[in-house]
């Protein structure tokens, strides 16, 4: 078992994508509970010590990703640019994620406004996709998350998605700040 | 009343700037004073200097939203026999039920944007090992049936005609709107704004029937009053004979197409 | 000096390519002497732990890379590589999927080109199908989608297909609306 964690951390250290368990157990010619085990130990391992990154779970599959304290200094290489949502992507984002399958119109009753354009930059990004058409009259498109979507936010699957807090009176302004709560952090790195 | 430095660019939408008043003047949701948010409302729409229309008609909506449940409220719920009707739902409820629905989805997106996130709080590796890089044949990667229309839509815009006929997007237009708003208005006195509504309209044609008043009023044909008493909407015709208007309204100069 | 080895191994974790030292003593805000120890120290950290990868020196920078004896296995990963959808490979599957039964020729005139090698690959990726000959002369064969086609779009049949009026509707929405740039990618401040 101990010989085969430099080799897991190896495949998930050269693998482009979140690697699934039985994936893993495929490639090693193993027992999927052996790689259960492995997983689990480096998981711990990458805890306790003092190390860059860690084992997230994350869309079915496990990936390394950098500490999150260590954000700042990442962003100074430059590599990637985070996505920086606008409120409107976001909130319909929230919709889309909450109540798939979802058509449209749904969307737009709950948000009060035209989303045709903010759903496409959704579909653009590989965030949102279409996943069949609802068997009511006009068979308009229904619309769902990707893997995509679970990977960028870190979620194992969509059961992981924060519960929603349901709200029998309105919040006050400190419960939920309007603008400062919601607009996207400042990534620049000054 | 500082509601005037609002500005309808700070909001997503009509629900999110009621959200806003409401809060702000500590009202109780399951009691909203209408009269009061609805002046308060209509306040910041019409300072709005500057009319994107697209986000505009959605605003206007819920101004008329407003003032009609505002109406309702005035108005004594007499039922046929003269009694007074006891299980009628508050003019409110459907509103109160939105603003509380669309609360939790803001709050959700608020959740949403605090979750670590690739590339903004934590990065994975940019590219695969060189080892794995070779190119070799295994699953499909995740193709949306999204990606599978962009490319038919590519071939739609290069090549329009043979596939044209699925796109038959027919729409209500303002023009047309204008149109059928003028012919309703002949002969006539005044019309109730509620009137140019059937049962079964759809929120697109509402829209458009806004923004359709909105420029009758702007070209000066016709006058909008609002009765002191209920605060409905009424049309008036601005001139008795709208001769000629009615029938050659030019979408592209209007700027709705 | 200790506590900035986690976050460098963070930064070369995270880089697109080799490190060069000055540029980590940049990012870190720290001489140049205080990166090439703490880089040593990782040097020496990797090849004494059981670790999946190691540090080399390549090209003027340090790289983190997995190591050498995994080579077979992270090959084994490779090898099940997504087959990607090339774009004239996607509009072909579109014509099929949309306008099925279809023949060669008419794929060709709707996409001006020669057709023949994508219709092939996709006949044998099993997502076009011959469904017969058109009884027109000639006897050209008419093409249409196969199950395995539904699988992959996650679809129940082909009356679930999206239209393309409710896509065009984003589209054209999108395309009026400035606002359409509501997932602008954040411009870095450096």
């Amino acid at each position: 078992m101990s010989d085969l964690k430099p080799l897991v951390e190896a495949l998930l250290f050269g693998a482009d994508g979140p690697l699934r368990g039985d994936r893993l157990a495929e490639v090693l010619e193993v027992e999927g509970v052996v790689v259960n085990e492995v997983l689990r130990a480096l998981q711990t391992e990458y805890e306790t010590q003092p190390r860059g990154f860690f084992l997230q779970e994350v869309a079915g599959g496990y990936q390394l990703r950098t500490r999150p304290e260590f954000a700042d200094y990442l962003r100074r290489l430059g590599r990637t640019r985070p996505f920086k949502f606008s409120r409107p992507a976001l909130e319909t984002l929230a919709i889309v994620a909450y109540r798939q399958p979802v058509t449209r119109t749904e969307i737009e009753y709950l948000r009060g406004v035209d989303s045709g354009s903010v759903l496409k930059t959704l579909l653009d990004k590989h965030l949102v996709r279409i996943l069949g058409k609802k068997d009511v009259p006009g068979k308009p498109a229904i619309y769902g998350t990707t893997r995509e979507f679970l990977e960028l936010f870190g979620l194992v699957d969509l059961a992981a998605l924060p519960t929603l807090k349901e709200f029998s009176e309105l919040a006050t302004d400190a419960d939920m700040d309007e603008s400062a709560a919601v607009l996207p952090r400042e990534v620049s790195g000054d | 009343m500082d509601s005037f430095s609002v500005h309808l660019d700070n909001f997503t939408g009509p629900l999110d700037l009621l959200l806003h008043l409401i809060r702000k003047n500590e009202m109780e949701i399951t009691d909203i004073p209408i009269a009061e948010i609805t002046a308060q409302y209509l306040a910041v729409i019409d300072t709005m200097q500057t009319l994107n229309l697209d986000v505009a008609g959605e605003f206007l909506l819920m101004a008329a939203t407003l003032l009609h449940i505002k109406s309702r409220m005035l108005l004594p719920q007499i039922a046929e026999d003269g009694a007074e009707e006891e299980d009628e739902e508050d003019p409110r409820a459907e509103l109160v039920r939105r603003l509380l629905e669309y609360q939790k989805y803001k709050d959700a997106a608020v959740q949403l944007d605090e979750l670590p996130q690739l590339n903004r709080n934590l990065y994975a590796r940019s590219a695969p090992a060189p080892e794995v890089v070779e190119e070799g044949e295994g699953e499909f990667a995740a193709v949306g049936l999204y990606d599978l229309l962009q490319a038919l839509q590519q071939l739609l815009v290069e090549r329009p005609e043979p596939l044209a006929h699925e796109i038959s997007a027919e729409q209500l237009s303002v023009a047309d709107r204008i149109s059928q708003i003028l012919t309703a208005l002949q002969g006539q006195q005044s019309l109730a704004f509620t009137d140019l509504f059937s049962a079964q309209i759809s929120r697109h044609e509402v829209v458009v029937t806004f923004l359709a008043m909105l420029e009758l009023v702007k070209l000066r044909l016709v006058h909008l009053l609002q009765s002191q008493r209920f605060g409905a909407i009424w049309l008036t015709p601005a001139v008795a004979e709208p001769t000629g208007l009615d029938s050659d309204v030019d979408e592209e100069t209007l700027g709705y197409v």
